[in-house]
């Protein structure tokens, strides 16, 4: 990978990530989120993940991230009016994440290893491959995330199912905005 | 393109037969209960249970085996078996506690029970996994199911915000625990713990930084889920909110799965570079008993007293894991079944005493209880006493067995000061006790209909609590033939252990 | 020679049984079987002493007779049984006490022949005549122990008798403890010879033993264990510094009074000092200081009975002054003298007591002399037999008090002690002054008696008047038994007393006639002196009163000595308990500890209570820091 | 193996606990728990005579496998110093429930009589345990009934009370717990087996400093319990808030088990610390003995009057432990009987008078004798037990305490001598305070005096004051051999201590450090 | 031309993750909070693809692949959960759900 691609696509994914946590609006926060994801999912091609790369920006992108659109909206969220938390609690707060984000710098700065040291087998990041490994190595997790993602089906609906009537007799929920 | 070897496939059907047992029987239970109505679903409760011995008698059926299967990804060891028939037990009896809970309460049945198979699925992959990925998947089927569940009462301010504060805070950890894993797998070049089992011991990956970064990511991640401090702020809160037996399964299941997990990776596979990780634990191990005792004491509430409870029994099981040796690992895990045991029959007290919809769960509504409820302040009484480790109960067997492994680990000072939050601990137990017996007052509330489920459970708890205290060989023997056999060591006696 | 002689138990036996009788069935049996039961014992007793006595006197000198009833304290080598001794000096000591024991148990019964609680009092006077016989029976230290605290025990119950009255519960009190501090030294003293001797493997306290190993003490050890035993006497014998119970002590019936304050508890420490007088005599030092706090004893107690009031404090105090004679006699290593003088003083006090109890009987309760007076013929019998006493404690020749007296200062001077020779004869004057100040005060002059007394006066019954004729029969012949060598028979006593006692070894020989006759002429001028300040210049003693009135009202005030003790031992104590040791130590200091463990631990508790907000998102930045930390620690291990 | 007698007689009181629990009826269940307190009571009596005063071991065992993976074993014995303390315990828990039948209790006696019985299963399994995980089970077990008598039974404040009592206790048997497992490992450190049986734990080597820590430990459980200054002020609020029934025992024989660990445990484990820390030892001792006195003196309420007091006799029996002669030990022993008894007594005495005047505080009386003579009367006798008047038995151990303890340390016995004196001090003004002087208060006018049961449940103990007090050796000379034996084991200790002080600078170096058990952490696994 | 070095993505990895987190710490919506959880879900997918490619094993981006369907099962129910949160409380200000405490 090129230097300055990957300088390019960092910056990007910094900047954009800064965007979601500083933004007021949510959705202005969620655009920004998605332009993180989409550098991300470049430099996943960056690196040959092909198929990942894609998978992100299609299923990342585009399911997840309109889920959370759908969210917005259904909740009609609003720019947050005035900031709200203490500045000791949002410096302190800051200051912990840098701490962590530093830590972590130090941490890196002890790696050494150039990427491209390892010269990969061709298709190497391709459907195939990909599916060798999952299908043979990863099967059973495979196979478990089915679980998991009907589990979450479930519980999303059973959480987020509209009150039951009689519920709504002892404690009326406030209609919400469709 | 390669073609695909499907015979290379190392596919099983009979270890993961319980497996499918749970989940085939959640789908049925689910597609049966919707057509349920809410106030019916016992039922489906008792045919939850029933899947579940199913489940149990199969995973019993799979002892004694020390092999693996999906390559590698499912271990079928003594210690997967264990885990899994504490696991199949615990959910066994909360879905009994739930049986009058649930109706009285009207949580939507179908989906309740159906939740509580698949978490104990997700507990029991955590249990018999054999790589890093299926632990991740299963704790977060897990996760995601008692998440639901804690929110399950929705009118309810409290669920909705256990079930949020637990989310939020699980779904920040999980991070932390890929990003362990993902380290250690830049590390070792594996997910499979078997392989870095190996690696470590031919000194692969020794050394390096992204390893001890990952053993510290991932100690952070499970510290989240056995709720050790500094990870343990979510506890109280989602204990407090959640529907009472689905507090008992926080406490109990969940704890156990962790616990699994935790104990697979790191005293497991990971002993090879136990020296930079015990001290880690050590301090975890001294501030989590620390803070759950200390702020156990002033607590009102009992769910939430209970809680921190249960924090301080995380860190006396860190205390053993902290010992690093073979046989604090045998005595986690029977410590383990006893803290089960005793919490579930408190947890059963609990649910018994709340009223239809209104928790009765503060500590003063336990007021002249011995008066009102005799029986059930007696068993109350005696988990209290076994959670306070005094003998002959399980508590104390468990304790001792802890203290003693980590004797040996050379943790002299670290089980003094388990020893003195002991004393700390015996305070706010008992006070639940002086509430019970000394004082006068309370609620006399119309608790909650006995129903057999509640009772068989509250019973049996009692009955193991006493019996696995008085005679606990047995019970040894199998948490030391459990650990050492995911060690790939036999049966073994504890004396051939010691140097 | 030991002889076997199983019925030296029926002694103990006798009293036992009456104790008991009258413990339980005297209430409820009546007045006429407990009269006869209570003194009934004790003459029994009094006849197997006297039958053990002429077995005795048929042995060689020097014989023993001997049973062990069971035994007792066993314990490793350690030995001390139930085994009665009856030697000389325990043969003279149980006729002593059982026949002025049931003389005194005779007079009782018509003493409180109007007293309901008859039934107790004689059960206490019984236990008593059993601790006391103990006391001198036992063959070893710790079996004496139990009857030298058992007749502690006895006094405190008898002087506390009449329980209802606080100050009288007080001064029962007073007695018992004054006597365990004696006792506390008596205790540490009895270990010291158990160690002393347990060092060469021998583990007794036995008499004999350690008479015939007393060559195994070395000196220090045995002044020190002398001194300590010299500690119980004091308590015991009303020495000082402990003999401040006994004057309150006067509280109790009568009877006891004459019984045990005067005539045979109080001598214990006498008996005891002479019983070991071997080991006494190993420490020369203890011995000088027995003789010391004898005569200072005697002289002080004369000095305050000079201008008591109460007619039983005045012998209380006398009764003190006399035992330190005794003391003073045992200190200078004349211990028959000594022990002759403990069995005369036992007549002519319990004969005092006995009728100054007749004149209070009389005069219903009345003590102050100044309200008696002219009682005379009243009271003819009690004026006379007590006048014989009188005489006899003032040491008139021939009544028994002159020969032991005499003999007792005349060993001091030849013993060399010439200070507490003097000492002692000016307490000789003194007490013919006193007491003979208390005989004109009572019975001669005009009556000062109350006047709607004045109609009850009578003799008492010849129940109480009986004793007090043979004790005067006593008073006069008891002291023929020793007289003085080479007239008549000499000292019979001295003789028989010898193998128990060992013989007194003068240093120096006085003149025996200069001697008695100073004594006596000062005793003689003591009576003239009292006779002239009481009948023939009545207001003398207030004008001297009046010139010297400090040092009167420091006598009449004791000296001030219980206000000592009061402010520089009890009330420091009490001060320090309640204070220092309940409130700061305990309180304060200890539970302050114990439970400010506990508020910390709670007061945390609650402090991090405070933390879980239940903001997620602070909960989060918990989360955080410790992710912080423990990624710094491993920061820490890779760049180390 | 053995003939089970002493499982019989462990287990008897809480198998009548159970029964107790399914009587309906008042009546019933008072009868019902005194029979069942009657049984151990007629075992221990057998016992008494069957036992073998010439032998110094244990008698009547029994051993089996418990759980062998930590070589624990279920192994009861019975030798001369548990034979008399269990005489004591089955005496007093069947006059405690004798009494208390008697209306003492007024609410709940079926929890009541369940938790006597319990308590006695607790007391006579630690005195019976031979096996050191047995002892801490049972030692723990008589806690909590105990916690239960107090709390829910009790006067005053009883929460307070009984939840200091079991923190209290706790913290010095958690450490204890620690104690033993540590000990155990150093056992198996150098022998390689795994046992938890005293006899074969007696051998265990170990460094200076390990016995310190151990010894530590031990004595403070045990020091707790005694309890000696300063940690005894649980006692006082324990006592006071107490029913009658529950001070009774808790001063009778629940204090002796304190000392009887020091004797059983404590000091034959580490010999040689416990020489080193005799004169801490002592020093407390008589400490506890004058503060007792002290403290009791200038007490307002009989009941914590008596409990001041029995830190004071307790005193005298650490005293006499620590004199490691026969003298010492025979009198601390038979010291423990007479505190028992006589303690007991008094305790029953205040709960009787309490029972009539809902009051103990010492200035509500005065001039009882006139109104309950009786009373007065056995409250005579228990009171002269208490001071050690010769005769009674209380003279019989304190005189051979100090006698012992003199040989040991002259000092000690001087200042401890005071005791005898404030002992005689406290009491007899208590004693004159209450029954003496003339009737202050209407009420005290018309009390009843006792009645035939409370006579009843009185004799028993005033007997065995004078009958322990004139022939105390056909006790002693049960204990002796068992307590020789303790001795020796301080001697022979002792004689190792000379020998390394001749011999220097061989022994005492520093151990080499041993694998796993220091501080070094072992690895997990290390065969893979 | 520059290669770039391996630590510089993981560096890249750690700065997303960092400011995830920094996003959970200061936000008060429980939605961007959970957005933040996003970013650094995406930082260690960076980073297992990073590892994948220096070793040139395909196990961590099939790890990525388990880590997508595990966020999405994780969005549907947090969403949800967001959702059953605001009917009942009309907020989704994480300030607000202080119900239980202490």
């Amino acid at each position: 990978m090129p230097a300055t691609l990957f300088i390019f696509l960092a910056v990007v994914s910094i900047i954009t990530s800064l965007g979601v946590v500083v933004q007021r609006n949510p959705i202005h926060c969620l655009l920004a989120l998605i332009l993180t994801l989409i550098a991300i999912g470049a430099l996943f091609l960056a690196l040959d993940a092909v198929v990942v790369g894609f998978l992100q920006i299609i299923v990342y992108v585009g399911a997840i991230m309109v889920l959370f659109l759908f969210v917005i909206w259904l909740l009609n969220l609003q720019v947050e009016a005035v900031p709200t938390g203490s500045l000791a609690v949002k410096f302190f707060a800051t200051i912990a994440a840098a701490g962590v984000a530093a830590e972590l710098f130090v941490f890196f700065s002890k790696t050494t290893g150039a990427l491209g040291g390892v010269t990969v087998a061709a298709g190497y990041g391709s459907i195939d491959s990909l599916a060798q490994t999952l299908f043979g190595q990863y099967l059973m997790a495979f196979e478990t995330t089915s679980i998991l993602l009907l589990v979450a089906v479930i519980g999303a609906v059973a959480i987020a199912r509209r009150t039951i009537p009689e519920r709504e007799r002892d404690a009326p929920t406030r209609g919400t905005p469709t | 393109m390669t073609p695909f070897n499907l015979k290379a496939i190392d596919f099983q059907w009979l270890p993961i037969l319980p497996l499918i047992t749970i989940a085939l029987a959640a789908i049925v239970v689910l597609l049966v209960g919707v057509r349920v109505d809410d106030e019916e679903s016992e039922g489906l409760g008792w045919l939850a249970a029933a899947s579940i011995a199913i489940a149990f008698v199969l995973t019993l059926a799979m002892s004694g085996q020390n092999t693996s299967a999906f390559s590698g990804s499912i271990a079928i060891d003594d210690f997967a078996v264990f885990f899994e028939l504490a696991i199949l037990f615990v959910a066994a009896f909360v879905v009994l506690m739930s049986l009058s809970y649930a109706t009285e309460t009207r949580l939507p049945g179908a989906e309740y029970y159906s939740l509580i198979l698949f978490a104990a699925l997700g507990m029991m992959l955590m249990a018999a996994a054999g790589d890093l990925i299926i632990i991740f998947i299963g704790l977060e089927t897990m996760s995601i199911a008692i998440y639901v569940l804690a929110g399950l009462k929705r009118s309810d301010p409290r669920s909705n915000e256990a079930a949020i504060k637990y989310f939020l805070l699980g779904a920040f950890s999980t991070g932390f625990l890929l990003y362990g894993i993902a380290l250690v797998y830049g590390a070792t070049g594996t997910i499979k713990l078997e392989p870095i089992r190996n690696a470590l011991a031919h000194g692969i990956g020794l050394g390096s930084p992204l390893l001890l970064l990952g053993v510290g990511m991932m100690l952070i991640g499970f510290g989240f889920k056995i709720a050790a401090v500094p990870f343990h702020m979510w506890t109280p809160d989602a204990y407090e909110g959640a529907p009472t037996p689905i507090t008992a399964y926080m406490a109990t299941g969940v704890k156990l799965a962790a616990f699994a997990g935790f104990l697979r990776v790191f005293p497991l596979h990971l002993s090879a570079i136990s020296a930079d990780w015990t001290w880690v634990l050590w301090i975890m191990a001294a501030l989590t008993m620390t803070v759950g005792n200390v702020v156990a004491l002033v607590q009102t509430n009992i769910k939430r007293m209970l809680a921190y409870s249960a924090i301080a029994h995380a860190g006396y099981l860190l205390v053993a894991m902290a010992a690093a040796v073979p046989e604090a690992g045998a005595a986690m895990l029977f410590y383990l079944v006893g803290y089960v045991v005793a919490n579930l029959g408190a947890f059963g007290v609990v649910i018994a005493l709340e009223r239809r919809g209104i928790s009765n769960d503060m500590i003063e509504d336990y007021r002249g209880l011995a008066q009102r409820e005799p029986a059930l302040a007696a068993a109350m009484t005696i988990f209290l006493l076994s959670f306070t480790g005094v003998p002959p109960l399980v508590g104390f067997v468990g304790k001792f067995y802890i203290f003693s492994g980590a004797l040996q680990g050379g943790l002299i000072w670290l089980v003094v000061i388990a020893v003195l939050n002991s004393v700390m601990a015996a305070y706010y137990y008992i006070y639940v006790i002086v509430a019970m017996y000394m004082q006068e007052g309370g609620v006399a509330v119309r608790s909650m209909t006995l129903r057999p489920g509640l009772v068989a459970t509250i019973a049996i708890a009692l009955i193991a609590t006493i019996l696995i205290g008085v005679y606990p060989s047995p019970y040894m023997n199998a948490a030391s033939t459990a650990f050492n056999s995911a060690l790939g060591l036999g049966p073994i006696h504890a004396a051939s252990l010691l140097p | 020679m030991t002889v076997h002689f199983p019925a030296l138990g029926l002694i103990l036996l006798f009293p036992a049984l009456g104790f008991l009788f009258n413990l339980f069935y005297g209430a409820r049996w009546g007045r006429g079987w407990v009269n006869i039961v209570g003194p009934g014992v004790v003459f029994a007793s009094f006849a197997i002493v006297v039958v053990a006595f002429i077995r005795l006197v048929t042995l060689p000198a020097g014989s023993v007779l001997s049973v062990t009833l069971w035994q007792w304290i066993h314990a490793g080598p350690f030995r001390a049984d139930f085994t009665l001794q009856f030697d000389a000096l325990s043969a003279l000591m149980a006729l002593v006490v059982t026949g002025v024991g049931a003389l005194i148990h005779v007079y009782s019964v018509g003493y409180m022949a109007h007293d309901e609680d008859f039934a107790r009092y004689f059960a206490y006077l019984n236990l008593f005549e059993l601790s006391m016989l103990i006391l001198v029976l036992a063959d070893n230290l710790v079996f004496m122990f139990m009857g030298w605290e058992g007749v502690g025990l006895c006094s405190y119950l008898l002087i506390s008798f009449w329980y209802a009255n606080q100050s009288f519960a007080y001064a029962g009190r007073k007695a018992f403890v004054v006597n365990r501090v004696g006792d506390a030294g008596f205790l540490v003293g009895m270990f010291m010879i158990v160690a002393a001797l347990g060092s060469h493997g021998l583990w007794t306290l036995n008499f004999a033993m350690l008479r015939a190993n007393a060559n195994l003490f070395t000196t220090q050890t045995a002044t020190i264990a002398a001194i300590l035993l010299v500690v119980g006497a004091t308590g015991k014998s009303a020495q000082i510094p402990l003999y401040v119970w006994l004057p309150d002590a006067m509280v109790g019936p009568t009877p006891v009074s004459a019984l045990i304050h005067a005539a045979t508890m109080v001598t214990a420490g006498v008996y005891m000092v002479a019983r070991l007088h071997f080991f006494f005599m190993l420490a020369p030092v203890a011995m000088e200081l027995v003789a010391t706090i004898g005569a200072v004893t005697a002289i002080y107690a004369a000095s305050i009975a000079l201008v008591q009031t109460d007619i039983k404090k005045v012998l209380a105090y006398s009764t003190i002054s006399q035992l330190g004679y005794m003391f003073l006699g045992v200190g200078v290593g004349a211990f028959s003298a000594g022990i002759f003088h403990v069995m005369t003083h036992a007549f002519f006090k319990a004969l005092l007591f006995l009728c100054a109890g007749s004149v209070i009987h009389a005069l219903d309760g009345e003590q102050d002399m100044y309200k008696m007076g002219g009682l005379r013929t009243k009271l003819p019998i009690t004026y006379e037999t007590m006048f014989i006493a009188t005489l006899t404690i003032s040491a008139i020749p021939p009544f028994a008090g002159f020969f032991s007296k005499d003999q007792i200062l005349e060993s001091v001077y030849n013993s060399g002690h010439h200070g507490l020779w003097v000492l002692g004869i000016i307490t000789a004057a003194m007490t013919s002054f006193y007491m003979f100040r208390l005989i004109f005060l009572t019975f001669f002059g005009d009556s000062r008696v109350d006047s709607e007394k004045v109609a009850h006066i009578h003799e008492s019954p010849s129940v109480m008047t009986a004793p007090l004729i043979v004790l005067a029969v006593l008073s006069i012949a008891g002291g023929w038994v020793g007289l003085p060598e080479h007239v008549l028979w000499g000292n019979r006593l001295n003789a028989f007393l010898a193998p128990s006692v060992g013989e007194f070894t003068p240093i120096m020989q006085g003149g025996v006639f200069m001697l008695t006759g100073v004594s006596l002429g000062l005793a003689v001028l003591g009576i003239i002196a009292a006779w002239y300040f009481y009948l023939v210049a009545p207001g003398m003693p207030y004008l001297i009163a009046y010139q010297l009135q400090s040092a009167y009202n420091v006598m009449l005030n004791k000296y001030y000595v219980d206000e000592l003790y009061n402010l520089i031992v009890t009330r420091p104590l009490f001060w320090i308990s309640t204070m220092v040791l309940g409130r700061v130590v305990d309180s304060f200091i200890i539970d302050g500890l114990v439970d400010g463990a506990g508020l910390t631990v709670e007061t945390g508790g609650q402090l991090s209570r405070r933390m879980e907000t239940g903001n997620v998102q602070q909960y989060a930045f918990v989360y955080v820091l410790g992710v912080l930390a423990i990624v710094a620690y491993y920061l820490y291990l890779v760049t180390h | 193996m053995g003939s089970g007698i002493l499982t019989l007689l462990v287990f008897t009181p809480l198998v009548g606990a159970l029964f107790v629990l399914l009587q309906q009826e008042e009546r019933s269940i008072w009868n019902s728990a005194f029979i069942f307190s009657l049984l151990p009571l007629a075992i221990s009596c057998y016992l008494f005579r069957a036992f073998d005063p010439s032998q110094a071991g244990y008698q009547f065992v029994e051993q089996f496998n418990w759980i062998p993976q930590f070589g624990i074993s279920y192994h009861l014995g019975l030798d001369g110093i548990s034979l008399v303390l269990v005489v004591l315990t089955t005496i007093l828990i069947s006059l405690s429930l004798l009494y208390s039948g008697g209306g003492d209790i007024d609410h709940r006696p079926r929890e009541f009589c369940f938790f006597m019985l319990a308590l006695e299963t607790g007391l006579l399994g630690t005195l019976l345990a031979v096996d050191l995980f047995l002892f801490y089970m049972f030692w723990e077990l008589m806690l909590f009934p105990m916690y239960f008598l107090i709390g829910i039974w009790g006067h005053g404040r009883p929460i307070y009370a009984a939840v200091k009592f079991v923190l209290y206790t706790m913290i010095g048997s958690f450490m204890m717990l620690a104690a033993i497992i540590y000990l155990v490992m150093t056992y198996h450190a150098h022998t390689g087996a795994l046992t938890f049986d005293l006899p074969m734990l007696y051998n265990t080597q170990m460094t200076t400093t390990e016995a310190r820590w151990m010894f530590a430990a031990f004595a403070l459980a045990f020091a707790i319990k005694v309890p000696m200054w300063p940690v005894h002020t649980w006692l006082p609020d324990a006592h006071t808030n107490a029913p009658t029934a529950g001070s009774v025992i808790l001063a009778g024989v629940m204090l002796k088990m304190g000392t009887y660990g020091f004797l059983r445990f404590a000091i034959p484990l580490f010999p040689a610390v416990a020489i080193e820390a005799t004169p801490l030892f002592m020093a407390l001792a008589v400490i506890g003995i004058i503060y007792g006195a002290l403290v009791a003196m200038v007490q307002p309420d009989l009941k914590r009057l008596i409990a001041y007091s029995s830190v004071s006799h307790l005193g005298f029996v650490m005293l006499g432990i620590f004199a490691f002669n026969l003298q010492g030990i025979d009198g601390a022993v038979y010291q423990m009987l007479n505190h028992g008894i006589s303690t007991g007594a008094l305790f029953l005495l205040v709960g009787m008078i309490y029972l009539r005047r809902h009051t103990r505080e010492i200035s509500e009386f005065g001039g009882l004798w006139h109104s309950v003579p009786i009373y007065a009367a056995v409250f005579m006798l228990a009171m002269l037990s208490s001071i050690g008047l010769p005769g009674l038995n209380g003279f019989v151990g304190e005189f051979l305490i100090m006698l012992g303890s003199y040989v040991q340390s002259w000092q000690a016995v001087a200042f401890a001598v005071t005791g005898v004196i404030l002992g005689a001090l406290y009491m007899l003004w208590t004693y004159e305070r209450v029954m003496y002087g003339p009737i202050t208060k209407k009420v005290n006018e018309t009390i009843r005096d006792l009645n035939a049961r409370e006579i009843a449940t009185m004799v028993p103990l005033m007997a065995l004051m004078i009958v322990m007090g004139l022939y105390p050796n056909f006790i002693i000379r049960r204990m002796e051999p068992s307590i020789a034996e303790v001795i020796a084991r301080v001697h022979s200790a002792q004689v190792r201590i000379d020998e390394e002080h001749r011999a220097t600078h061989l022994a005492h170096t520093s151990f080499p450090f041993r694998q796993g058990k220091g501080l070094g952490v072992k690895s997990w696994g290390s065969n893979s | 031309m520059m290669t770039v070095s391996y630590s510089w993505v993981m560096a890249l990895s750690a700065a997303i993750f960092a400011i995830g987190v920094a996003g959970v710490l200061l936000r008060r919506n429980i939605l961007i909070m959970f957005m933040s959880i996003e970013l650094m879900l995406n930082a260690v997918n960076l980073a297992f693809v990073a590892m994948a490619r220096r070793m040139g094993s395909m196990d961590g981006q099939v790890i990525v692949f388990f880590v997508m369907t595990v966020a999405a099962a994780e969005a549907a129910v947090g969403l949800a959960i967001i959702i059953s949160i605001f009917r009942n409380r009309e907020t989704v200000n994480a300030d607000e759900l202080n119900l239980m405490r202490w």
